[in-house]
């Protein structure tokens, strides 16, 4: 029996995706590939503003990770004015960077995945989400939620509001942050360790439990790439690219995120939104590699804090090389967020940090300008380039979850072989096709520009395409 | 020129008439011309030449049968011809008979008592076919500047002013307003200096009157506005003609030459103390000039965008001075009014509008051309006696009055006579006289449709409501007739059509929505028709690219 | 539609649009708790049910950009006593319509075929394996009745919970704001 | 958008420029129409409809000097030129070929007409691309009892077919070079 | 000077013979919506947003341009007057391209405010979305085309308070553009004294300081009613 069986919505990840399951004559997987639905054309709808206005309409990209875009657009439009950004401003950004890889992880690991991890693969879907969490384990639900609400807070307090700020602009920032907002900042830092050490502890004891998942749900050699220090340290806000591959060693290293399309391109296909990137050097599709929280503590010689370091030897001792099992994004994330906590107590501390000296002005001095950031999926590149007016041309943007492509479908793939069989579908199988999506905690908004959510059915078909079964959700009858 | 002078100068010219043996008189107006009159004209010519008879031949101003052109009048039996060669033509021409068979001419012929002539009666049309536009001696002949002779040497301005107030005379523009009121404000203004405005931008599509009467008669427009200026205290005046109409600019350009050459026109009108000159201003092609704040505009060379009022014209027009505006069929009107006495002119007509109308009737009909008929005349008799109904046996369904401003008025109601009330209680209006007949293979939507365009075109965009208003009427329109619009969309519809009625800067986005709200009013089933319920279910069934926004 | 338990079902949908205003639903923290406590979100793109329900309100972010927008608002609307549009995308196209101004084959060419070093092929929906994207971006009234609008880029948690709380307090939520 | 619509029209405009002596003399033309205004900012409008006549269209430059003279702000002037249909700031193909959509000519198919000319030759408001023809539409030109009427370089062709009118333009594409259109004048 | 009592809303004002309805319902603490209208500006009456109901006329009046009259009884917030404004609006909003949530004017702008004040929670009308572009040619300022509703503010300061007239009004109807000297670009503009007028009058994001982004765009018009008395009476006032 040939056939294809199609899981559409992918649920439990920021985007409008589905998986297509394509069935050999035995009933076996061939082939499985991941969707993604939702288009907006940021590239085309930007043309014609003036770059002044870009870290606003770019933040529009994605509402998860929206400082991540106004980031990279500003810091592109600090290289078109050409100058030098007040360090105030810098710290700043860092700050909100920050605050946003915490609620990102937060949403990521309690809202979307924990359920699966806690509540169990094969849990009742219609209670298999945060707020079946709420009622089975409140207090660490709570946790979650608060945890996200301290990243949140940061970005306001900094930004002036939670989603789309408009606050980091070309030259610097646009507010001074103050000293109450400061300390205010501060008391939360004591409930956040404690809740990132929680849940730490829980993911550790529950990987015994899911030999399976890490060993199938992605699990495989390839590329790594992240942005890290000159000492090899972890760098959100600024750094250079490193690559390394399977087993550790570094492929390329100091490379300039402004020259990225020197070793990085794009290749499109027919049935995906998304395009899919590749080390230029290695071609498509075998330069395929992965970004995001796995690929930064894997491209990272150490994190630079105290903590994470702790944990970052400890991840590192799960394998000789570099670490290939997408599940443990997970674990790379909270110890993201825990590094991340760490940062945000230094630069709370930061004198500088208040000063009032916080925008450069200029006027157009480049027609080019690269701006890159890692966001909390993975690294992310602005690239603009504008008129003698400062009106955009041409926009061209590289998103982390793009990056990820080729790994999310192989990693699809690997899950539907081992989980999905055709005689005796179960929901359970499926779920674990889509688990294997959100260990990459994929923003699809991102990386296709937009995003949102479709209903599930799988539907198998025979060869000449015709439905021969079809698998609704248990609650869907 | 002296009063005298003038009446020397007619008997001269009756003397001359009266020794020749017929008189031809070939239509010149646009619409022959462009069936080939001019050639017609020279054929008689040439033909006269051949011959030894005592014959006139002469161009003139628009005999109405436009639709039967080129068209010669024979003054002896007051026969017309129509759709002349050039080679037949020349038969007409006493003793060149020879030229065609008998029974073709014939075929050419037109009797004086076919109901398109016999059922009208022309005041401001009396000279077409009488006279050459382009001599100033055939407009006296018929008297002409004999009203303003009158007015110079036996009447004062206010004798002149009540003369028309007596007329019962309203402004053939569209709206109707009492032209001697409107004459009473300029003149009891105190400024020195004031002007007369003649308006000549003829814009709704439609309509041609205007432009056949400068064209076939302009010493009458001419001698209209003088009298008003008389009447007012202006010695300046400014005929502001549509940039389309070329030859009537040339033919008011030679007439004002002449009538300054004989000093009729000038600094002592006929000899009087009494000075007037006209000067021409030529639009440039904006159907909103036709409102008189913007044609003031127009004329100071700004753009054509219309202004609030008050004040009014009369109080402060152009360059700020006292200004009275009427439009070119309400001062040819003037001459025989003055001429007659006011009495004689309120005898025609109804209670409350006097005199004729001039219309110019096209579309499903089988004479187009322009009528004159008494106020109170019938649609019915205009439409169906006069212009012979719809060809081909095809059903009535509607006349459109008043063009993009005006509305419909169904079959039902074409007994409805025309007067200024009775067309705007039907939802229409007078406007300047564009009558179009629609048979039913029109579609009402479309109809509806096309005036939304034109007005959306036009608009000069100074006000919300009109500039974006039409847009979206538009809009709405456009996806009814593409069977794309839903029941609530009729309901906005009817709304935008409420706003620009009621808060648009000017006229011409106050009436723009009469011809949508007159279709909805008399053919709503056409609209309901074309609705549908869930036009999701209807677009989501198309691929994107066939879908069309 | 009678909601079936005592508690009132709330849906929430995303169409085109860039999950802000559901990121700032969560933004209401703790008192999504609380929340959970009065209404039943019985669907959302953070819970697993995947086929909508009948429900009492469903929040709609996201502009119709695609063919499978439409698709699902219909189902939305068909199965919601009331839908609201929330967040601008949903009220007015916003930012997502901005490629309005340009065609949609120009903005796939920008996007897929001038960008990419390799082109296999360019998801145009034709294929089936994508949804056709709409010649125009829309907003949610322009295809459905829409009962109430919730405005911002996005909606502040605090006025996504003022409006929650007086569509279950019974009262009718007042506007705010445009944009 | 409208040009001059019958015999009686205003002599055809040249297209190009000719020997220098012509376009000095074209200019002392213009000069001299806008000294029997006296150089009154409210001659405007005379003034470029003179201008357009002489030159065939309104360049930036002709403006310029408009606006010089003439005294008035050039932004004034070009609002002016923008907002009437007669004024053109680019110049025309050899021939123009102008639909009246006014509402006879509508009831009348003038719409059909419309098409057939975007379909040979160009866009409403453009030129074709070999620049030969120039399709415009007017608001009604008062010939109503001719519907549906073609202005063809400022002919009125009464109630045109769409056959008659691929006619027409089978034998406009069909000539050779035209003729100046000046050269027609004398 | 001859004065007038008049009944607006039910409160009876008085005004100076030749005051606008606008001005004295203004000073009797009614303020009307507009958006053409400017203190210090000549008034044109295009946005139609302050027409008002006067008893015994059937045709509303714009009370910015429309005197005051002994015995008028005028009412200023009937339905119908809000369902019209409302629609109009809309009607801009629907005209032009402007996406609030990244305009240099978000929370600054006076046809968001209006918006909010007269209840408008979505547009029914359909979204022209026309293609306009922007002018940042100039060194200082920029004009954004899709976020111009022509009010014409710009064109009458810069005319009636600059004197250097480098602005105006092209095209017509929904191809109106404001347009700089003979159509060319604004930094290329002979006549422009980059005075900034303009800018600060605009209602909207169309016009807004360079470099300027999302929400950053205050105008501040308090200059204009100071500079016009200085120019006009020669008295230099500074009013709050």
């Amino acid at each position: 029996m040939t056939g294809r069986i199609e899981i559409n919505p992918i649920t439990r990840v920021e985007g409008h995706a589905k998986v297509t399951i394509d069935l050999d004559e035995r009933g076996e997987v061939a082939r499985a590939r991941f969707h993604v639905l939702e288009f907006r054309g940021f590239e085309k709808l930007c043309e014609g503003r003036p770059f002044h206005e870009m870290p606003g309409i770019m933040a529009r990209v994605c509402g998860i990770c929206p400082v991540s875009h106004i980031l990279a657009s500003s810091k592109a439009g600090d290289r078109l004015l050409g100058i030098e950004v007040p360090p105030a401003a810098v710290l700043q950004r860092r700050l909100a960077n920050y605050g946003q890889v915490l609620q990102s992880h937060a949403l990521s690991f309690f809202h979307l995945s924990s359920p699966d991890l806690l509540l169990g693969m094969d849990a009742d879907p219609r209670t298999r989400n945060l707020f079946g969490l709420v009622a089975q384990d409140p207090d660490f639900a709570r946790r979650g939620i608060r945890l996200r609400q301290f990243g949140q807070r940061i970005i306001e307090l900094v930004g002036g509001s939670r989603i789309h700020p408009s606050w980091s602009v070309p030259g610097g920032v646009a507010r001074v942050l103050s000293s109450s907002a400061c300390d205010e900042l501060k008391g939360w830092l004591a409930e956040a360790y404690a809740t990132v050490d929680i849940a730490l502890t829980r993911l550790k004891q529950i990987l015994d439990r899911h030999t399976e998942e890490v060993e199938h749900l992605g699990s495989f050699p390839s590329l790594f790439l992240g942005m890290v220090d000159d000492e090899g340290r972890l760098a959100y806000y600024d750094g250079r690219i490193r690559i390394v591959d399977a087993e550790g060693n570094v492929v390329a290293d100091r490379l300039d995120p402004g020259r990225y399309a020197k070793y990085l391109d794009e290749a499109s296909e027919s049935w995906s939104f998304m395009k899919h990137a590749f080390y230029k050097p290695m071609g498509y599709p075998v330069g395929a590699y992965r970004v995001g929280p796995l690929a930064r503590l894997n491209v990272a010689t150490t994190a630079g804090t105290q903590r994470a370091d702790r944990e970052l030897r400890e991840f590192k001792q799960r394998s000789s090389g570099a670490v290939c099992a997408s599940f443990h994004y997970h674990l790379a994330r909270l110890i993201e967020m825990l590094h991340a906590v760490e940062k945000i107590e230094e630069l709370l501390d930061e004198p500088e940090l208040k000063s009032h000296e916080i925008r450069a002005k200029a006027q157009l001095n480049r027609r080019q300008g690269i701006g890159a950031a890692e966001a909390p999926r993975g690294t992310l590149f602005h690239h603009y380039e504008v008129d003698d007016d400062g009106l955009i041309v041409r926009a061209n943007l590289l998103i982390a979850t793009l990056q990820n492509n080729a790994a999310i479908n192989r990693a699809v793939e690997q899950a539907a072989k081992r989980f999905v069989r055709a005689d005796g579908l179960q929901e359970g199988m499926l779920n674990r096709v889509e688990a294997a999506i959100r260990c990459f905690d994929p923003c699809l908004s991102c990386s296709t520009h937009a995003l949102g959510q479709m209903p599930l059915s799988i539907e198998i078909l025979d060869a000449a395409g015709t439905v021969v079964d079809r698998l609704a959700r248990p609650d869907q009858v | 020129m002296t009063p005298e002078e003038l009446h020397q100068r007619r008997d001269k010219e009756r003397a001359k008439r009266s020794t020749e043996e017929d008189h031809l008189l070939c239509c010149t107006a646009a619409g022959c011309l462009s069936c080939g009159s001019e050639d017609v004209l020279h054929s008689l010519r040439d033909a006269v030449k051949t011959t030894e008879a005592n014959v006139r031949v002469s161009g003139t101003g628009c005999l109405g049968l436009c639709s039967k052109g080129p068209l010669v009048k024979r003054e002896s039996d007051g026969a017309f011809f129509g759709g002349l060669s050039p080679e037949s033509a020349a038969a007409l021409v006493p003793g060149r008979a020879d030229l065609v068979d008998r029974q073709t001419l014939a075929e050419h012929r037109i009797e004086p008592t076919t109901p398109f002539f016999a059922l009208q009666q022309r005041i401001v049309l009396e000279n077409a076919g009488r006279t050459d536009p382009e001599r100033i001696e055939d407009y006296i002949l018929a008297d002409g500047y004999e009203a303003l002779s009158k007015a110079v040497t036996e009447m004062t301005p206010e004798e002149v002013l009540s003369e028309v107030k007596k007329s019962g005379l309203r402004g053939r523009g569209g709206a109707g307003y009492p032209t001697a009121l409107k004459w009473e404000l300029v003149a009891k203004q105190a400024a020195t200096t004031k002007y007369i405005v003649c308006n000549a931008d003829e814009g709704d599509p439609g309509a041609f009157m205007d432009r056949s009467v400068l064209e076939g008669d302009p010493h009458r427009v001419l001698e209209g506005m003088a009298l008003a200026g008389y009447a007012a205290g202006a010695s300046q005046g400014y005929i502001y003609v549509r940039g389309e109409y070329a030859l009537a600019v040339q033919r008011l350009e030679k007439a004002i030459r002449q009538a300054e050459r004989e000093r009729i026109l000038g600094n002592r009108v006929l000899d009087s103390a009494f000075a007037f000159q006209v000067d021409i201003r030529v639009g440039a092609g904006a159907f909103v000039c036709g409102e008189e704040t913007a044609l003031l505009a127009s004329i100071e060379g700004r753009r054509g965008e219309p202004r609030t009022r008050p004040p009014y014209p009369p109080e402060r027009g152009l360059f700020g001075k006292p200004t009275l505006i009427n439009n070119v069929e309400t001062f040819a009107n003037i001459p025989p009014i003055i001429r007659k006495g006011g009495d004689w002119f309120s005898s025609i007509g109804t209670e409350r509008s006097k005199g004729t109308k001039v219309f110019a009737v096209a579309g499903k009909i089988v004479h187009t051309g322009l009528v004159e008929v008494p106020m109170g005349t019938s649609l019915r008799t205009i439409v169906q006696d006069i212009c012979g109904g719809v060809p081909g046996g095809g059903k009535l369904k509607a006349v459109l009055t008043g063009g993009p401003s005006g509305g419909a008025i169904p079959e039902s109601l074409l007994d409805l006579p025309v007067d200024y009330e009775s067309l705007s209680k039907a939802g229409s209006m007078m406007g300047s006289g564009g009558l179009i007949v629609m048979d039913d293979e029109t579609s009402m939507v479309d109809v509806a449709r096309y005036f939304m365009e034109f007005c959306m075109d036009e608009s000069c965009g100074k006000c919300i409501p009109c500039r974006a208003g039409t847009v979206q009427m538009h809009d709405i329109l456009a996806r009814i007739s593409r069977r794309e619009a839903e029941p609530s969309d009729l309901e906005m519809l009817a709304k935008l059509a409420t706003l620009l009625k009621e808060t648009s800067l000017c006229g011409l986005g106050q009436t723009a929505p009469n011809p949508v709200v007159s279709a909805l009013r008399y053919f709503r089933e056409e609209f309901d028709e074309k609705l549908v319920k869930h036009p999701l279910a209807e677009n989501t069934s198309r691929t994107a690219s066939e879908r069309r926004e | 539609m009678d909601s079936q338990g005592l508690k009132p079902r709330l849906a929430t949908i995303w169409l085109g649009g860039c999950s802000g205003c559901h990121m700032s639903f969560l933004d209401m923290d703790e008192r999504l708790i609380d929340l959970a406590l009065r209404v039943d979100l019985c669907s959302s793109p953070l819970v697993d049910v995947k086929e909508f329900p009948n429900v009492d309100v469903t929040l709609v972010e996201g502009a119709v950009a695609n063919e499978a927008h439409v698709h699902e608002l219909e189902i939305v609307r068909a199965r919601s006593r009331i839908v609201v549009a929330f967040g601008d995308c949903a009220v007015t196209g916003n930012v997502t319509a901005m490629r309005n101004a340009f065609g949609v084959e120009d903005v796939l060419t920008r996007a897929y075929r001038s960008t990419s070093a390799v082109v296999v092929g360019v998801p145009d929906g034709a294929d089936g394996m994508v949804p056709r994207l709409l010649p125009r971006v829309r907003p949610l009234h322009e295809l459905v009745k829409v009962d109430y609008f919730l405005q911002g880029c996005p909606p502040s948690a605090d006025e996504i919970y003022t409006f929650l709380n007086e569509l279950l307090e019974g009262r009718t939520p007042t506007i705010r704001r445009f944009g | 958008m409208t040009p001059s619509t019958d015999s009686g029209s205003r002599k055809a405009a040249p297209a190009s420029p000719k020997s220098k002596a012509i376009r000095d003399n074209r200019e002392k033309m213009l000069e001299r129409s806008m000294s029997r205004h006296a150089y009154a900012g409210n001659a405007l409008i005379e003034v470029l409809h003179t201008a357009q006549e002489l030159f065939g269209f309104l360049s930036p430059a002709l403006l310029r000097r408009v606006a010089s003279k003439l005294h008035l702000p050039p932004s004034r002037v070009l609002a002016v030129a923008t907002f009437y249909n007669f004024f053109s700031l680019k110049p025309k193909g050899e021939h123009t070929a102008v639909v009246c959509l006014g509402t006879a000519c509508y009831v009348g198919g003038a719409v059909d007409l419309v098409q057939k000319l975007e379909h040979r030759c160009a866009k409403v408001g453009a030129t074709s691309p070999d620049g030969k023809v120039t399709v415009q539409v007017a608001r009604c030109i008062g010939s109503c009892g001719l519907a549906p009427a073609v202005i063809l370089d400022g002919q009125i062709l009464p109630r045109v077919t769409p056959d008659q009118l691929d006619a027409v333009i089978d034998r406009i594409l069909a000539s050779p070079e035209a003729a100046p259109a000046d050269s027609a004048s004398q | 000077m001859s004065v007038k009592t008049l009944k607006i809303d039910g409160e009876m004002v008085t005004g100076r013979a030749g005051e606008t309805l606008f001005n004295v319902a203004w000073d009797a603490g009614i303020s009307l919506p507009r958006l053409c209208h400017v203190g210090g500006l000549s008034d044109v009456g295009a946005c139609r947003l302050c027409v008002v109901e006067v008893e015994g006329q059937s045709k509303l009046a714009a009370a910015c341009v429309t005197p005051v009259e002994e015995g008028m009884v005028v009412h200023t917030n009937t339905e119908r007057l809000r369902e019209h404004r409302r629609l109009l609006i809309e009607l801009l909003f629907a005209e032009g391209n402007h996406v609030c949530s990244v305009c240099v004017s978000n929370g600054h702008c006076e046809l968001q405010d209006l918006a909010v004040q007269l209840g408008v929670d979505h547009v029914r009308l359909r979204y022209q979305h026309p293609k306009r572009g922007v002018d940042a040619t100039h060194a200082r300022f920029g004009l954004d085309h899709n976020r111009c509703i022509f009010c014409t503010r710009c064109v009458r300061v810069c005319d009636e308070v600059e004197g250097a007239h480098t602005l105006d009004v092209s095209g017509r109807g929904a191809s109106l553009k404001i347009i700089c000297d003979l159509g060319e670009p604004w930094g290329q503009s002979e006549t422009c004294t980059s005075c900034g007028k303009c800018v600060q009058v605009c209602p909207t994001g169309a016009l807004y300081l360079d470099g300027a982004s999302v929400g950053e765009m205050e105008k501040n018009r308090r200059f204009l009613q100071y500079i016009v008395t200085a120019r006009e009476k020669r008295e230099w006032i500074r009013k709050g």
